[in-house]
């Protein structure tokens, strides 16, 4: 007899044009001590599913049908009582630890308040209650800490309050709803392994939900896939990562980039693209392609960049080195790999090689010139020309008041003035079709693509100048790993077709070793080590290279 | 996708359009202002009075009450004041004297704010820091004082004769001068979110030059909460206009605002010609109103923070 | 300490509370402005001469119709055409207990005449004040003075003893925007003294006990005068009742608080003639188009006169409460006659035709100077007169502003075209000859020159024989009437408004006596 | 503050000829030299404006041009009038200000919300002297239970005079302090409103929710708390311009405080009373600033606890 049955759950949510159904008929059941994978892309229902069963669904959705019965209880028999049910029996915890915590609250006022909430405790019980808890999610010094606010932790730590605080009143289901995104893969670990050794002692049912498949091959027993609000298959994990059943499962299990090996292409089920061979001949007439010699494209000299105050005053202290003291090479032609959790200084490298900052210390030779030192305008726009770059997030990463045409035209107009508007015009339509894009696409306006579009979108724009080198700083982190997939496919052919040389940056292990050829280790600022790429996998010389490599969550793990 | 998608199909397809449609103070509002606008403008083809013409007044029909009650004269259908003048010529022209003094005024704080908050918010640093706490000291200093000294000033320095004939610059520029602070602060704040953003280093990257950029890409991109603060503070000129003018700083009688109306009106308040007064306050109101629901309603429209 | 400014609070608040209403009985009076300064000699101006009354006292004072009466003199005789002797009352006190005598007067008379006093040049003529024993004291003139009383009404007495302590030996020199005791603080020997003093927000009369007089009420034990700027604010306040009397009532609200039950409107003929004058010496105008000075021509002035249509003033304008004007004074004064008072037709064709035959077929522009805080609806009159030039095409630019600028600039010679008002207070011609029309006079500001006017005002000034001089008077008045070197308008009727209960009788020099009001 | 020092020192100086405003026109030139000497007008600009901040920074502003007596003394005057206005009207605009504000945010629909925002835009869009024309109009003269200017009976403390001690200095302040509040209330209404609407948005308010933590607590505890800290800044911008606003007040309600003062000396040009009631405001805006900033410090504990994340 399963803990909590899910029936025939929907939930809708009517907009001016239609209504959408965020979760269709969904059944889903969890056991106690057991953690359901609940795993989808952006926009399949997966967190709607989590905030539908204690009916915390936002304005103006709510929920059309279904059932959840946890134990023998149907808690949404009365739905405007579930508010006991919050936090009594059913514990919470949401993606980001950063905005979950009220600020202006200590923890420990928080704490007692949720527990004062349910249990009949006096105050000094329930404070007492809740160092333990403190204790038990791993905050030293619980008694100090009880009295601090929230700002004073660190995002890892945060997470353990919210952990706290969602199995004060012990719940006996708890729903973490991507508990581990926001946070770098070192703390990611340390979270999943609490998560996991909480559901051990206190036989939780867990729902995780989460769109990272290393994370479900590392934790759940069992998993439910999502598609636009319909269930798609559940099962044992192994069962559903190694033999799924469904189309959609075998298209998003190809898609996940294995860690263990590296593969020429992925796998695209659905639709293996054909014609983007035909495509590229086009621009390949327009291209000037350089032969690859063998030569450094990039040095990278004694780098160094710290950033004093009123700048980047937010995120870092006052004077903090971003970068420090990193030299390295990339040769013409390779994919060079950069990795690194959040603030090892990569993105910084990157946007010092495209000259957004300047450097503090240390010089960077782009084809044997000094890029650090040009002042000269005209020279300037000469290297512009030769380096580009794709970006992290697709939506921010396009002037949403430009038509396609007017963004893919500004660099090519810029860099050639002269150029005829139907010269321009077959140039535009040649760039969007090497992407893959129709030429309708011209002239539409950003927000009417998809993200994976978009990137492609970028990826033209920054082709228009014909560079040589491409900078990818996290190009296909904010997509979803289907998309992902077409669009590292497609980098990999351009690569090849166009002789680019790109320098690839990103915090995921399993991409970075599809992409690169070399990869580079970052961490605080400073370089750990650089090294081939199967070399770095299989026999990592330093320790925080071998410690990211054993963090990671790995989808080859459920073979183990 | 077969159709080709011109721009009215898109704006009949933006959120905005619908959230119009669907707003019945939104559409009510628009059409008065559309009206007071229109009449003001175009008031010399709409009414047969030019209350500024003496030759064209007859003192002794000064007082006369609106045409619906018992001395009302049907030419004059909201009476006329203590010189004679049609109320209705006289509102419209004094409506049109606010509009353009509100407009100029809004026009140069939003030039002049934009500017500044743009420039600061892109190029950051000390010039960032000195117009961010010029912008401070002057949001601290209420728009009202800050009209006064302005004008207090103007007063001083420029003679009398000059004074009549500038009062109207002195005017936009008091008011203007009081309101950029809030588009400076909003458009910079815009501007460093926007700043940020990928396709401006993008643009950087392709060797875009920092003006091109500023005003291609990020002011289009700001435009929006600095035209809600526009549409607000329009109605908040047209009220600091009246204001000034009902204290007697405003313009010059000979070209009465709507404030100047009320000032002159407020004298015969007590004395039963009450529509000396009230038609020019009750208008205003009615001006001011509108402009607000109709930016409150652009204020939850374009502000997607508060949709979700 | 705190509970010492505990105590000090409540006990205010005991005594604001048992004493405000219950048996003081206080006329609250509001007008426009307030006085300037409490120094009896330091402005010579209405309000300040109105509150100064209430405190102060002169030799001799105009009793409720105006006529001269003794004040603190009993008696006087003129000894020679240049001598006169006051015999003082031997029971007056300062409000301080403080006997006056001759010291006092002749103290306060030299006061008047020093360099920082706005009275010297009205007293010019006195030559000479000496005490004759302690109540009796001799003034000599420099020249024979028929209106030396009507002067004296208006020269206040001070404590001599008091000036010496508190400094105050020579008037405030407002000008220099001196600070002075005297300026404000205030110790006379009229009905009231002042108890609280705040400028332009309140000041505070109660009855000076030590007063020689009799109180024409014995109720009324106090005053309070509370400025309030605003017409419509002020009348508010009287129609809520939180003030008694208004002693310049708007003429627009009359019918409105007449009309409440309450409340009550009594009007007076003023002692002024509101006009307009033109400068005729200038070479050409400082605001006009033409490039010459069109007032030089008599064609023009009186087409501008015959423009003015004062009837229609007098009844949308004034309501009713004026009286049309055709020269600058008014019934009650030597010399006026009812002929003499007859205006020109209101006639827009024959000014038209006028203005034509003067080489001004299209008219010309010139602006017109206005107080819009001095006289009843100045601003207004002004408008509407500005219109009626405009139906004759004389393009007229209004320019209004508060009185003490206007009156500066004027005095500056800053205007082409101006509006001004006079009053006779010695209620004879000479008054506004020897300022209006004289060669050179401090108020010609219109530039007025004729020998034989000026040889008439010698004679008005200097002659006994009475028939000689009025027929002097009466020459005069046809020559200038005749010239129409000032446009006449009208003279203004002044209106108070008061509640029911509380009767300040009216006056026309606008000055209430406090002394003489009641209740019912 | 040494701006404004400087600006109203500037006004001083170069608008208008100050002797020109002082003198009469008969005044010889002998006798403006002398003035214009003792005045110390001769002096280099450097030692005049020093003087004219020693002056200042003891209160003397020279004379009005107007009322002819020192600056310093009407100011003083005058104070207590404008304080007690603007105090009484920011407790009224600030607490009911919040109240409906927080109302309003908490509870998006209903009949009772709309009506308080279309009221509070309907006071945005009426100007303050067409309320206090109206007021008059209503409490004074038809229902005659207001009084329609002035403050009443006011007591002299020595230091301060007030019109809260009597019956009629209270009855005297509630028309002119609404009329004053109602503009600013409606600001405040829209603020907290929007404030409070988005704070309920967020994710911490969503995770006290899914804690199970009352309806109750959460809009009362959690987020009004946090909804109220930038109604502290708004607080001192808002006693700012209640300053400012209490000009057209003062004119309307002939209140006897200090904007009164001023307006009167705009129209006349009465430059050292310009140039005192500018040091006024500065140093009151400096004030409200360092009042705002020591709130901040108690109330949000963001800037009170320096932060810690290094250990984590």
């Amino acid at each position: 007899m399963s803990f909590l049955k899910i029936k025939n759950l929907s939930v809708d949510y009517p907009m001016r044009k239609e209504t959408v159904y965020a979760a269709k008929n969904v059944n889903i059941e969890v056991n106690k001590g057991e953690i359901l994978g609940l795993v989808g892309e952006s926009g399949s229902g997966k967190s709607t599913v989590g905030n539908a069963i204690i009916n915390l669904i936002d304005e103006p959705g709510k929920v059309s049908s279904g059932s959840v019965i946890l134990g023998d209880l149907n808690i949404h028999e009365d739905r405007n009582n579930i508010i006991k049910y919050r936090g009594k029996k059913i514990g919470l915890i949401f993606q980001d630890p950063q905005t979950s915590l009220n600020p202006i609250l200590t923890i420990g006022e928080q704490l007692i308040e949720t527990i004062q909430t349910h249990l009949n405790l006096s105050k000094e019980e329930a404070k007492n209650k809740s160092i333990d808890l403190l204790n038990e999610v791993g905050i030293k010094d619980a008694e100090i800490r009880f009295n601090n606010y929230p700002h004073q932790f660190s995002g890892g730590m945060r997470q353990r309050v919210v952990i706290s605080l969602a199995l004060c009143c012990e719940p006996e289901l708890l729903i973490a709803d991507e508990p581990t995104t926001a946070l770098d893969v070192s703390i990611q670990s340390q979270i999943l392994d609490l998560i996991k050794k909480l559901t051990k002692e206190r036989n939780l049912a867990v729902i995780l939900i989460t769109h990272d498949m290393g994370v479900i091959a590392e934790t759940a027993n069992r998993v439910a896939v999502m598609k636009s609000g319909k269930l798609v298959e559940i099962g044992a994990t192994k069962e559903i990562l190694t033999e799924p059943k469904q189309t959609y499962t075998k298209s998003l299990v190809s898609s996940v980039p294995p860690t263990n090996k590296k593969i020429l292409r992925f796998v695209i089920v659905d639709k293996e693209n054909k014609k983007n061979q035909e495509n590229n001949i086009k621009i390949l007439n327009r291209w000037n392609k350089k032969e690859i010699i063998k030569q450094d494209l990039v040095q990278i000299k004694k780098l160094g960049k710290s950033f004093d105050d009123n700048f980047f005053t937010e995120s870092s202290k006052n004077s903090v080195m971003a970068v420090d003291n990193v030299s390295f090479e990339i040769k013409e032609g390779e994919s060079f790999g950069l990795v690194g959790e959040s603030g090892s200084g990569k993105s910084t490298i990157a946007k010092m090689i495209v000259n957004l900052f300047k450097p503090s210390t240390g010089d960077i030779f782009f084809d044997n010139i000094c890029i650090t030192k040009i002042n000269n305008k005209s020279e300037m726009m000469k290297f512009r020309k030769q380096i580009q770059m794709i970006f992290q997030d697709p939506y921010s990463s396009l002037n949403g008041r430009l038509k396609v045409r007017d963004i893919i035209s500004e660099p090519i107009k810029l860099h050639n003035p002269s150029i005829s508007n139907t010269d321009l015009d077959g140039y535009i339509f040649d760039l969007l079709e090497s992407v893959e894009l129709t030429q309708k696409s011209a002239d539409r306006y950003p927000h009417e693509f998809s993200g994976g579009q978009r990137q492609r979108i970028s990826i033209a724009r920054a082709l228009a100048t014909q560079p040589r080198l491409l900078v990818c700083d996290e190009p296909t982190s904010a997509l979803d790993v289907s998309i992902q997939a077409q669009i590292l496919n497609l980098l990999k052919d351009l690569q090849e077709q166009l002789n680019l040389t790109i320098l690839f940056i990103s915090h995921d292990l399993p991409v970075v070793r599809q992409m690169c050829d070399r990869i580079g280790v970052l961490k605080d600022g400073k370089l750990c080590e650089v090294s081939n790429t199967e070399e770095l996998f299989l026999k990592p010389q330093h320790e925080y290279t071998k410690k990211l490599l054993h963090l990671m969550p790995k989808i080859e793990s459920i073979y183990n | 996708m077969d159709k080709t998608i011109n721009t009215w199909d898109r704006i009949k397809d933006s959120d905005i359009y619908h959230s119009f449609i669907k707003s019945p103070t939104a559409i009510v509002s628009s059409i008065i202002l559309f009206i007071i606008f229109f009449c003001s403008f175009f008031v010399e083809f709409i009414t047969p009075y030019n209350p500024f013409d003496p030759s064209s007044l007859s003192l002794m029909e000064a007082f006369t009450p609106p045409s619906w009650t018992e001395d009302g004269l049907t030419k004059f259908i909201l009476g006329t004041d203590g010189q004679g003048r049609d109320m209705l010529s006289t509102i419209l022209y004094g409506s049109r004297i606010s509009l353009i003094v509100g407009f100029s005024a809004i026009l140069f704080s939003l030039i002049l704010g934009v500017g500044l908050g743009l420039t600061a918010g892109y190029f950051g640093g000390k010039y960032e820091m000195i117009v961010m706490r010029l912008t401070d000291v002057q949001l601290t200093v209420p728009s009202i004082l800050m009209a006064l000294l302005v004008d207090g000033i103007a007063r001083g320095l420029i003679s009398r004769e000059m004074h009549d004939e500038m009062a109207i610059y002195v005017l936009i520029f008091a008011i203007g001068i009081s309101e950029w602070p809030q588009f400076a602060r909003v458009s910079r704040a815009a501007t460093l979110v926007e700043k940020n953003k990928d396709y401006v280093s993008a643009s950087t990257i392709i060797g875009v030059s920092n003006l091109v950029i500023m005003f291609k890409h990020i002011l289009p991109n700001i435009l929006r909460p600095v035209l809600v603060i526009g549409t607000i503070g329009l109605a908040l000129a047209i009220i600091a206009e009246s204001t000034l003018s009902f204290l007697g700083v405003g313009v010059p009688p000979t070209t009465p605002s709507l404030g100047t109306l009320i000032r002159l009106g407020n004298d015969f308040l007590f004395s039963g010609e009450w529509w000396i007064t009230f038609f020019p306050a009750i208008f205003l109101v009615i001006l001011a109103f509108s402009i607000n629901l109709l930016g409150d309603w652009m204020r939850d429209t374009l502000n997607p923070r508060l949709k979700k | 300490m705190k509970i010492k400014n505990l105590l000090r609070v409540l006990l205010s608040v005991v005594l604001v509370f048992g004493f405000s209403s219950a048996w003081a009985k206080t006329i609250k009076w509001s007008m426009q402005g307030d006085s300037l300064t409490l120094d009896p000699h330091a402005q010579n101006e209405g309000p300040t001469t109105q509150v100064s009354r209430q405190i102060y006292e002169a030799l001799v004072e105009r009793a409720v119709d105006m006529k001269i009466q003794p004040a603190l003199a009993k008696t006087w005789k003129a000894t020679d055409p240049n001598t006169w002797i006051f015999t003082l009352r031997e029971d007056v006190k300062f409000s301080d207990g403080s006997k006056m005598t001759s010291e006092d007067v002749v103290f306060s008379v030299l006061r008047a005449k020093q360099r920082t006093s706005d009275f010297k040049e009205y007293i010019s003529t006195i030559s000479g004040v000496e005490a004759v024993g302690d109540y009796s004291v001799k003034i000599t003139t420099s020249k024979p003075n028929p209106i030396l009383l009507n002067q004296l009404s208006n020269i206040f007495i001070m404590s001599k003893a008091w000036s010496e302590k508190n400094f105050a030996m020579s008037p405030q020199n407002w000008d220099a925007g001196q600070e002075t005791f005297s300026a404000t603080n205030a110790l006379g020997t009229g009905p009231f003294k002042i108890t609280l003093r705040e400028p332009n927000t309140k000041t505070v009369f109660k009855r000076n006990k030590h007063w020689w007089g009799e109180m024409t009420d014995k109720k009324v034990t106090q005053i309070e005068l509370l400025p309030i700027k605003n017409a419509a604010t002020r009348v508010a306040a009287l129609l809520s009742g939180e003030i008694d009397v208004v002693t310049d009532a708007p003429v627009q609200d009359l019918a409105r608080i007449g009309s409440s039950s309450s409340h009550k409107v009594e009007s007076t003929a003023q002692m002024r003639t509101i006009f307009l004058g033109m400068d005729q010496a200038a070479d050409k105008l400082r605001t006009g188009n033409t490039g010459d000075n069109p007032f030089k021509k008599k064609e023009v002035r009186q087409a501008l006169y015959q423009a003015i249509d004062i009837e229609a003033i007098k009844k949308k304008v004034m309501r009713g409460l004026s009286e049309p004007a055709g020269i600058i004074t008014f019934p009650g004064v030597n010399g006026y006659t009812a002929d003499l008072d007859k205006r020109l037709p209101y006639d827009v064709d024959a000014a038209k035709k006028l203005l034509a035959d003067a080489g001004y077929p299209n008219g010309f522009d010139v602006e017109l100077r206005c107080p819009n805080d001095r006289y009843v609806n100045d601003e207004a009159i002004c408008t509407a007169v500005v219109g009626m030039f405009g139906k004759i095409g004389v393009n007229v630019n209004l320019f209004a502003q508060t009185k003490s600028k206007h009156f500066k600039e004027l005095k500056d010679n800053q205007g082409d075209f101006y509006m001004l008002g006079w009053g006779v207070p010695t209620l004879d011609s000479h008054y506004v000859f020897h300022y209006l029309y004289e060669s050179g006079a401090s108020w010609n500001k219109v530039n007025f020159s004729n020998s034989e006017v000026d040889a008439a005002i010698r004679v008005m000034e200097g002659e006994v024989d009475l028939d000689k001089r009025n027929a002097a008077i009466a020459k005069a008045w046809k020559i200038v009437k005749d010239d129409i070197s000032y446009l006449p308008l009208h003279h203004q009727v002044i209106s108070w408004a008061s509640k029911s209960g509380v009767n300040v009788p009216i006056r026309p020099n606008n000055e209430p006596l406090f002394k003489s009001a009641s209740f019912n | 503050m040494l701006v404004v020092a400087f600006v109203s020192f500037s006004l001083f100086n170069f608008v208008g000829d100050p002797i020109n405003n002082m003198v009469g026109e008969e005044t010889s030139d002998e006798e403006r030299a002398e003035l214009r000497e003792t005045l110390g007008l001769m002096d280099p600009i450097h030692v005049q404006f020093s003087r004219f901040v020693v002056n200042a920074s003891k209160g003397e502003f020279g004379i009005s041009y107007q009322l002819r007596r020192p600056v310093s003394d009407l100011i003083v005057e005058r104070l207590p009038a404008t304080i007690e206005l603007v105090v009484i009207s920011a407790l009224i605009a600030l607490v009911s200000g919040t109240l409906l504000g927080v109302y309003t945010g908490i509870n998006r629909k209903g009949f009772l919300s709309d009506f308080i925002l279309a009221v509070s835009l309907l006071g945005v869009s009426l100007p303050t002297f067409v309320i206090g024309i109206l007021f008059i109009y209503l409490f004074a003269v038809i229902l005659g239970i207001l009084p329609s200017f002035g403050r009443g009976e006011v007591v002299d403390l020595g230091f301060w005079t007030t019109g809260f001690l009597t019956i009629s200095g209270l009855k005297a302040i509630i028309l002119p302090s609404v009329t004053l509040s109602l503009f600013q209330m409606t600001y405040i209404i829209r603020l907290v409103r929007a404030e409070m609407m988005e704070i309920l948005q967020t994710d911490y308010i969503k995770f006290a929710r899914a804690r199970g933590i009352s309806e109750n607590s959460i809009k009362y505890k959690h987020a009004l708390k946090n909804g109220l800290i930038p109604v502290i800044t708004i607080a001192g911008i808002n006693i700012g311009t209640l300053i400012a606003f209490s000009i057209i007040t003062e004119t309307v309600f002939q209140w006897p405080g200090m904007g009164f003062l001023f307006i009167q000396a705009v129209q006349f040009v009465d430059i050292p009373i310009m140039s005192a009631y500018l040091v006024f405001i500065a140093f009151v805006f400096v004030m409200i600033n360092f009042i705002v900033d020591i709130l901040y410090y108690f109330i949000d504990p963001r800037i009170r606890v320096k932060g810690d994340v290094s250990s984590g």
